[in-house]
């Protein structure tokens, strides 16, 4: 295996991660509010009839309740570039987490996947005692492991590292990447899709969608023109973003915002799309000032530019567009199910009587969690 | 003293066929150039008088007049230029220190001129200003940590005061006294009618001018010129001035002349006694001294208005602004050394303090790297010409920039220089009422108002271009900028891509 | 309503022209004793000059009358009065009745009793009052005529300066020391004179002319002081008389003119009288006085013709005041000229400039200005206005006459008050 | 009807209403030509005021008065009021007797140079707009009906 790398003109070999590669894409979500499980063959379907969305150069998926026989554990799925890098990283493991169980995981060869890295999954859980040191609860002491690799340990890549669920994602065809993953053996309550198209570079394994941060996933379709203004204000919060992706910013948008500064979902929502200053004129007193406090203290919070995105996370999911629609995305409700994607087709072909089917005004999320889960949490 | 070896600078020419011996250039002339022989009935000039401020070449109703460099020339020589020459000449003739005005005029870089700004090509769409909204609407003030909300998902955090600005754009401050009533009541006047504020700089606020509180920053400088509970009340934010760009470490000297009975008033000092503000505050001599300053004054206001502390920009910058942040300030506002002044040592202004380009790229990433940039406002001065360069200084990381040079040419300033000697024939920089009538408010806030709103637009154009549609999405969004013609250190130091890259 | 007006001139057309602006329907009739539409009397001399072509004699535009149908009798001479029956007869005993009558009869020339002198024999002795005495004269002279001009007052001057250059000498004779008399003091007088004199016009002061010779056309004129001089033209303008018999025969009260109040009524309730034929009260000296001065005829002509409409109004007050050029020099005098002992009176005066103002405690009671003249309404505003000089902003002796004389709020009440002049 | 008010306040003494003036009532209508070929006397005269503290000037122009002094003392009919109330001076048979320049009480009438007639403001009726005020720098004379005058007193 060698290093997939990009060589450009001065012949400095630059990997994607130190460069921004602008790119549009496909995304399509499925959940069933009941929780009943269902394999990838579904999402499979709907992201490959938007196969001409993406050129090849990327495609995964996100998966929500695929290790129910692990679902205390933060199952972190890894790309090797080499043994060595692998060895390091293991040992770095080895020393913050108790790992349960470990392996590669199963993939089936599929001829349009190659030069795939090596591709390993643990199950891990924080030792106590380093938590405790560092006074973070085992979520912050995870991302901030997860952080760490991705940033100092060359050639490996943590790219899923939640609890009962993971991301499968390679460079293909999302079609071929579910394939090779062997996705039709894996059984979750929601799936999300991804399909990239990258305007250059062969693609890199890790720069696929989704991105994902502990529980959260994102994929993502456009491209935010405020991805340095996000990315400088979300590095002030002890992030860093490696990848330069906007998906990578907008997870961790959400992580700052839900996870540690515990803004309920609705609110982080009106800061990530917020509402236009001549709209918030025209609301009663209290919400106006509500809204102008959000729209100052956060201000380089706010995503600018095309935008649709799939936010997953144990809940369940919830589709955004930027506040002026520029980029498409539909939704759609048949009984327990809620389907999500950039075109209506992608939606028919899985279910074509919708019992709801509509397209959400810019800035108004669709939430769809599962049954029980609170809205404004 | 025997010989002058002063020349003139300006040459005034006359076109003799357009003349109508009108005397209007004569009337007009504060510095006495023009005179009218009657004999002869002919408008002569004493070239060595003339400041070229152009008042007789716009208002000479058959445009007869033209004014040049004086001809006369030293021996070529690159190190020993005229300029420095006469210098020598000045000060050998008077003993005195050099005076001047307005900003550093010497040939440093301009940073503005050397970066570029983005634009969206079908990855991303740019957005047309004329049809979807475009919000340039900045919030300045102080900002907490983070916002929380109770379990029904309603706002807990008390914010603290803001001042709403329509666009991210503020009138400099220029003291009531180095500048006149009138030119005052036209920057309130603009401000009000554009929604942003004004400074009223460090000599006070006229009591007329109490009502357009609501748009006014009032200044407490070293001088502490007309400070009192009412006047820290009377505006929408309060400046500690600390610094000037043009004048870093050194205090303000407003002439005895021109404290007439209104600009005493104002700055309860005695009328015609000189204003000179010491060059440091003489209660801030340590950081720790500035946050009882801004406790107090937060205290005096009932914690109701922000708190901005404003620095000239200098070698240590950053690690100021930083201690500034700690000290409880709500803004932080860093003046360059292209920053006007109405009257200034030469030597000061011509070689100290630094770019303001380089001081905000480092102020904003070091406020960033200490992870407190959200908890201020950034705003900077010092030169901004034209809304290229406010865009460019908001993709810096400024949240709004304070424009004074500027505002006063839309007053009709020529920038002539010598606002040091108070005959400014435009009505700005003088109190010499005759002159003062020359800037008829009514008409010049009108000119502000247009500056800016052409401003406005051409920020909500050129932010369109780049796919935003806010303006907080540009701040400190460097990838908009390339670098062009700057070494990898300046690079380096401004964070951002040379073009091409 | 009935209005008649006797006499078609200053007092006259104002008259009619405000009857008709404030009483649009009643019927207002004009007689006048001369051929011509109202024309403006001072400008007989410019006419003689020649300065002024007849087509722009006219006083008001030609449609004056038409448009405010106002019906003009010209060759009508006013016979009688019948004041009880309320009409008045003209010539061949035709009646016109009247609701209203004003008497602007104005004045006519006063000939002094000369031996020989017969004017209605003589063919070349002419009076210079009307436009047909300028048209006469115009045509009698010739390039050889030796003009002799009995009175150098206002009129006797005008007349010299008229026929300068088109004949061949003129002599003004006069029994006063100086010229114009009734205007000017003494050394003013003297310098106009001098002017005059250099376009050789001479004088012969303190004499009159006591004796004529020539039957049908005067040859030769005998002075009191014995000199003879030859002469083909004699001009009688020693002084007018108001025309008061009309109103005397019909037994209205009259002096020296005919007596009206400050309404400009006579003694009988419905007959006005306005312009030079009236005395009225003169602002300074207090006394009644005969004011034949052409915006005094105007003014008092408009109070007339209001009063008569039904509108109350008082006439403003006069005052002598005149604006005279000769040969280029001119003249602006107005109020009491000689005469007092004026005491702090300044007299500025460069070679052909002159400003007389003549100051009595506290009040600018005349002036005379000689080219020097601009503004010179100021100074006839604080006349009229018995004005506190010690008021005013700057000693008017001192400076320029300017509006920023008035103290601020003054002044600025004066220039927005609407109506203007509302002095 | 509108008639010109000028603002003390405002007003720069500069002059230049005057050179407007003489351009509008000229035959060239150039500014040049006009002063340098025709001789014109502008309507305007301005008033120059002594203040304790600064010299203050304001432009006065004919008040167009309700019932005019002048055309009440104009021997030839020159000088009339036309139907918009205009105050307005017939070139054509004014003899320049100054009989107008002696009763007007604001001094508003001038003598021209030309010495053949006198010289008043029209307000611009035959240009079609009040020059002076156009090009008046600071806005130191306006164009206002009674009310308007009224309220800016």
């Amino acid at each position: 295996m060698y290093d997939v790398l990009f060589i450009c003109m001065e012949g400095l070999m630059l990997k994607e991660g130190e460069l921004r590669i602008p790119s549009g894409c496909a995304i399509s979500g499925i959940i069933d509010k009941k929780g009943n499980r269902f394999n990838g063959e579904e999402i499979i379907k709907s992201i490959a009839l938007m196969h001409d969305r993406s050129n090849g150069l990327g495609g995964g998926f996100a998966a929500y309740g695929i290790y129910p026989q692990y679902k205390d554990f933060y199952a972190l799925h890894i790309f090797y570039d080499n043994l060595t890098i692998k060895t390091q990283t293991e040992d770095f493991l080895a020393k913050h987490f108790d790992i349960e169980s470990a392996g590669n995981i199963p993939t089936k060869p599929v001829p349009s996947v190659i030069n795939s890295p090596l591709i390993w999954r643990y199950f891990v859980y924080p030792r106590t005692y380093m938590a405790k040191e560092g006074f973070m609860d085992e979520a912050e002491f995870t991302s901030k492991c997860i952080i760490r690799i991705n940033k100092d340990y060359k050639g490996a890549h943590v790219f899923s590292s939640g609890k009962n669920m993971g991301t499968f994602k390679g460079v293909g065809y999302p079609e071929d990447i579910g394939e090779f993953f062997m996705l039709d053996t894996y059984e979750a309550y929601m799936w999300t899709a991804h399909g990239r198209f990258p305007t250059n570079t062969p693609g890199w394994w890790g720069g696929a969608h989704p991105f994902t941060l502990l529980n959260w996933s994102v994929v993502h379709n456009g491209e935010i023109s405020s991805y340095d203004a996000n990315r400088r204000f979300v590095e002030m919060y002890g992030y860093k973003c490696t990848l330069q992706t906007d998906t990578e910013v907008i997870t961790y948008l959400f992580d700052m915002l839900v996870r540690k500064h515990k803004i309920p979902m609705r609110k982080a929502i009106k800061i990530i799309a917020a509402p236009f200053w001549d709209d918030i004129e025209r609301l009663n007193k209290e919400l106006q000032n509500e809204l102008k406090s959000i729209r100052s203290v956060y201000a380089n919070a706010l995503i600018n530019g095309p935008f649709s995105i799939i936010l997953g996370y144990e809940k369940g999911m919830i589709a955004l567009n930027d506040r002026i629609k520029l980029r498409s995305l539909i939704a759609a409700e048949k009984d327990d199910r809620t389907y999500i994607a950039s075109e209506e087709s992608a939606i028919r072909i899985l279910c074509n009587s919708p019992d709801k089917l509509w397209a959400p005004k810019g800035g108004e999320p669709v939430i769809a969690l599962l049954e029980g889960e609170q809205e404004w949490d | 003293m025997g010989l002058d070896f002063n020349t003139p600078v300006f040459e005034v020419i006359r076109n003799e066929k357009k003349c109508i011996q009108c005397q209007v250039c004569v009337r007009q002339c504060s510095n006495k150039v023009h005179s009218y022989d009657s004999q002869d009935n002919v408008v002569c000039t004493d070239d060595i008088k003339c400041v070229n401020c152009h008042r007789c070449v716009i208002l000479c109703p058959t445009k007869a007049l033209i004014i040049r460099k004086y001809p006369l020339e030293f021996r070529e020589n690159a190190n020993w230029t005229s300029s420095v020459i006469k210098e020598i000449h000045k000060q050998s003739q008077t003993g005195g220190v050099l005076l001047s005005s307005m900003g550093n005029p010497k040939p440093f870089p301009i940073y503005w001129d050397r970066m570029l700004l983005n634009a969206s090509q079908v990855t991303n769409p740019s957005i047309d200003p004329l049809r979807e909204p475009m919000e340039t609407k900045v919030m300045i003030g102080g900002k907490p940590e983070k916002l929380d909300f109770d379990a029904k998902g309603k706002l807990m955090t008390k914010m603290p005061p803001q001042v709403e600005l329509r666009m991210p754009i503020m009138f400099s401050a220029m003291s009531y006294g180095s500048i006149s009533r009138n030119a005052h009541e036209a920057l309130a006047r603009a401000a009000t009618e554009l929604g942003i504020c004004y400074n009223t700089g460090e000599g006070g606020l006229n009591r007329d001018f109490y009502k357009y509180g609501k748009n006014t920053i009032v200044q407490v400088a070293s001088g502490r010129f007309g400070v009192h509970r009412d006047y820290l009340n009377a505006g929408a934010a309060i400046e500690i001035k600390i610094g000037q760009g043009a004048k870093p470490g050194i205090g303000g000297h407003l002439p005895g002349k021109k404290v007439g009975e209104d600009v005493s008033a104002t700055r309860m000092i005695p009328i015609g006694s000189d204003a000179i503000s010491p060059a440091p505050h003489h209660d801030i001599y340590s950081i720790e001294d500035l946050r009882q300053l801004i406790y107090s004054l937060k205290e005096t206001t009932n914690y109701k208005k922000p708190v901005f502390v404003k620095i000239a920009a200098v070698h240590n910058a950053a690690a100021i602004a930083s201690g500034i942040v700690r000290a409880g300030a709500d803004a932080v506002v860093v003046d360059g050394f292209r920053g006007g002044t109405g009257a200034a040592p030469t030597r000061v202004r011509d070689n100290v303090g630094i770019p303001i380009e380089l001081a905000l790229a480092a102020i904003d990433q070091r406020l960033r790297e200490e992870e407190i940039r959200n908890r201020v406002s950034l705003i900077i001065s010092g030169s901004i010409r034209n809304s290229a360069d406010i865009v460019k200084a908001v993709a810096l990381g400024a949240d709004a920039v304070y424009i004074g040079s500027a505002a006063v040419i839309a007053l009709g300033c020529h920038m002539c220089h010598s606002c040091s000697t108070g005959k400014c024939n435009w009505g700005i920089a003088t109190q010499e009422l005759e002159l003062v009538k020359r800037l008829n408010p009514d008409i010049m806030y009108k000119r502000l108002v247009n500056l800016v709103s052409a401003w406005n637009h051409e920020i909500q154009e050129m932010l369109g271009g780049m796919g935003i549609n806010a303006i907080d999405s540009l701040r400190g969004n460097r990838l908009m900028l390339r670098g062009i013609g700057l070494n990898e250190k300046e690079l380096n130091i401004l964070a951002i891509k040379y073009a091409g890259e | 309503m009935k209005y008649l007006i006797i006499g078609n001139s200053a007092a006259g057309i104002n008259a009619a022209n405000i009857i008709r602006a404030n009483d649009k329907k009643s019927s207002i009739t004009i007689i006048s004793n001369e051929e011509f539409n109202a024309y403006g009397r001072p400008l007989i001399s410019y006419y003689l000059s020649g300065k002024v072509k007849p087509e722009n004699m006219n006083y008001r535009s030609v449609d004056f009358y038409k448009s405010r149908n106002i019906e003009v009798l010209l060759n009508t001479e006013a016979e009688k009065i019948d004041i009880k029956n309320k009409e008045i007869s003209i010539s061949g005993d035709v009646k016109l009745s009247y609701d209203k009558l004003l008497i602007a009869t104005g004045s006519s020339p006063f000939i002094p009793q000369i031996k020989n002198l017969d004017m209605d024999k003589q063919k070349n002795v002419f009076t210079f009052l009307t436009y047909k005495d300028s048209i006469k004269l115009k045509t009698k002279v010739t390039k050889k005529s030796k003009v002799v001009i009995a009175g150098a007052g206002l009129i006797g001057l005008k007349a010299a300066e008229g026929l300068f250059g088109q004949v061949a000498s003129i002599t003004v004779v006069d029994l006063a020391d100086r010229v114009m008399t009734s205007i000017l003091d003494k050394p003013v007088a003297d310098d106009i004179q001098s002017h005059i004199e250099q376009n050789d016009i001479d004088f012969k002061l303190q004499t009159n002319i006591c004796e004529v010779d020539g039957e049908q056309n005067i040859s030769r004129i005998i002075l009191s002081n014995g000199e003879i001089l030859n002469c083909d033209i004699l001009i009688v303008a020693v002084g007018v008389r108001p025309n008061i018999n009309l109103a005397y025969s019909a037994g209205i009260k009259t002096a020296k003119g005919i007596i009206v109040n400050k309404y400009m009524q006579t003694s009988e309730k419905d007959i006005y009288a306005a312009g030079d034929c009236v005395e009225s009260l003169d602002l300074l000296s207090n006394k009644s006085k005969i004011l034949a001065l052409w915006p005094n005829a105007s003014n008092q002509g408009e109070t007339a013709g209001f009063n008569m409409a039904g509108t109350k109004k008082k006439a403003p007050a006069a005052f002598a005041m005149n604006a005279i050029s000769f040969f280029g020099l001119q003249l602006i005098s107005a109020g009491i000229i000689s005469g007092l002992n004026l005491n702090n009176g300044i007299t500025y005066s460069t070679k052909n400039n002159l400003r007389r103002l003549n100051i009595l405690n506290d009040n600018l009671i005349g002036f005379i200005l000689i080219n020097d003249n601009q503004r010179a309404g100021i100074y006839t505003a604080l006349i009229n206005d018995r004005t506190k000089l010690s008021t005013l902003e700057y000693d008017i002796t001192l400076k320029d006459i300017s509006l920023s004389v008035y103290p601020k709020e003054e002044r600025t009440k004066k220039i927005w008050d609407y109506k203007g002049c509302s002095l | 009807m509108k008639k010109i008010y000028a603002f003390e306040s405002k007003c720069l003494g500069c002059g230049l209403c005057e050179v407007y003036c003489k351009t509008a009532h000229s035959k060239s209508k150039d500014i040049i030509k006009a002063h340098k070929q025709e001789n014109i006397t502008s309507a305007i005269v301005i008033e120059e005021i002594l203040q304790p503290k600064a010299v203050s000037y304001f432009a006065l122009q004919c008040r167009h008065c309700s019932s005019p002094k002048c055309v009440k003392a104009c021997i030839s009919g020159a000088m009339y009021k036309d139907e918009k109330g205009i105050v307005r001076n017939d070139k054509e048979k004014c003899v320049s007797c100054l009989s107008c320049v002696l009763v007007c009480p604001f001094g508003a009438i001038k003598k021209s140079i030309n010495g053949k007639t006198v010289s008043k403001c029209d307000l611009c009726i035959d240009y079609g707009k009040s020059l002076c005020i156009e090009y008046c720098p600071n806005e130191a004379i306006k164009l206002l009906n009674e009310n308007e005058a009224e309220a800016l007193k």
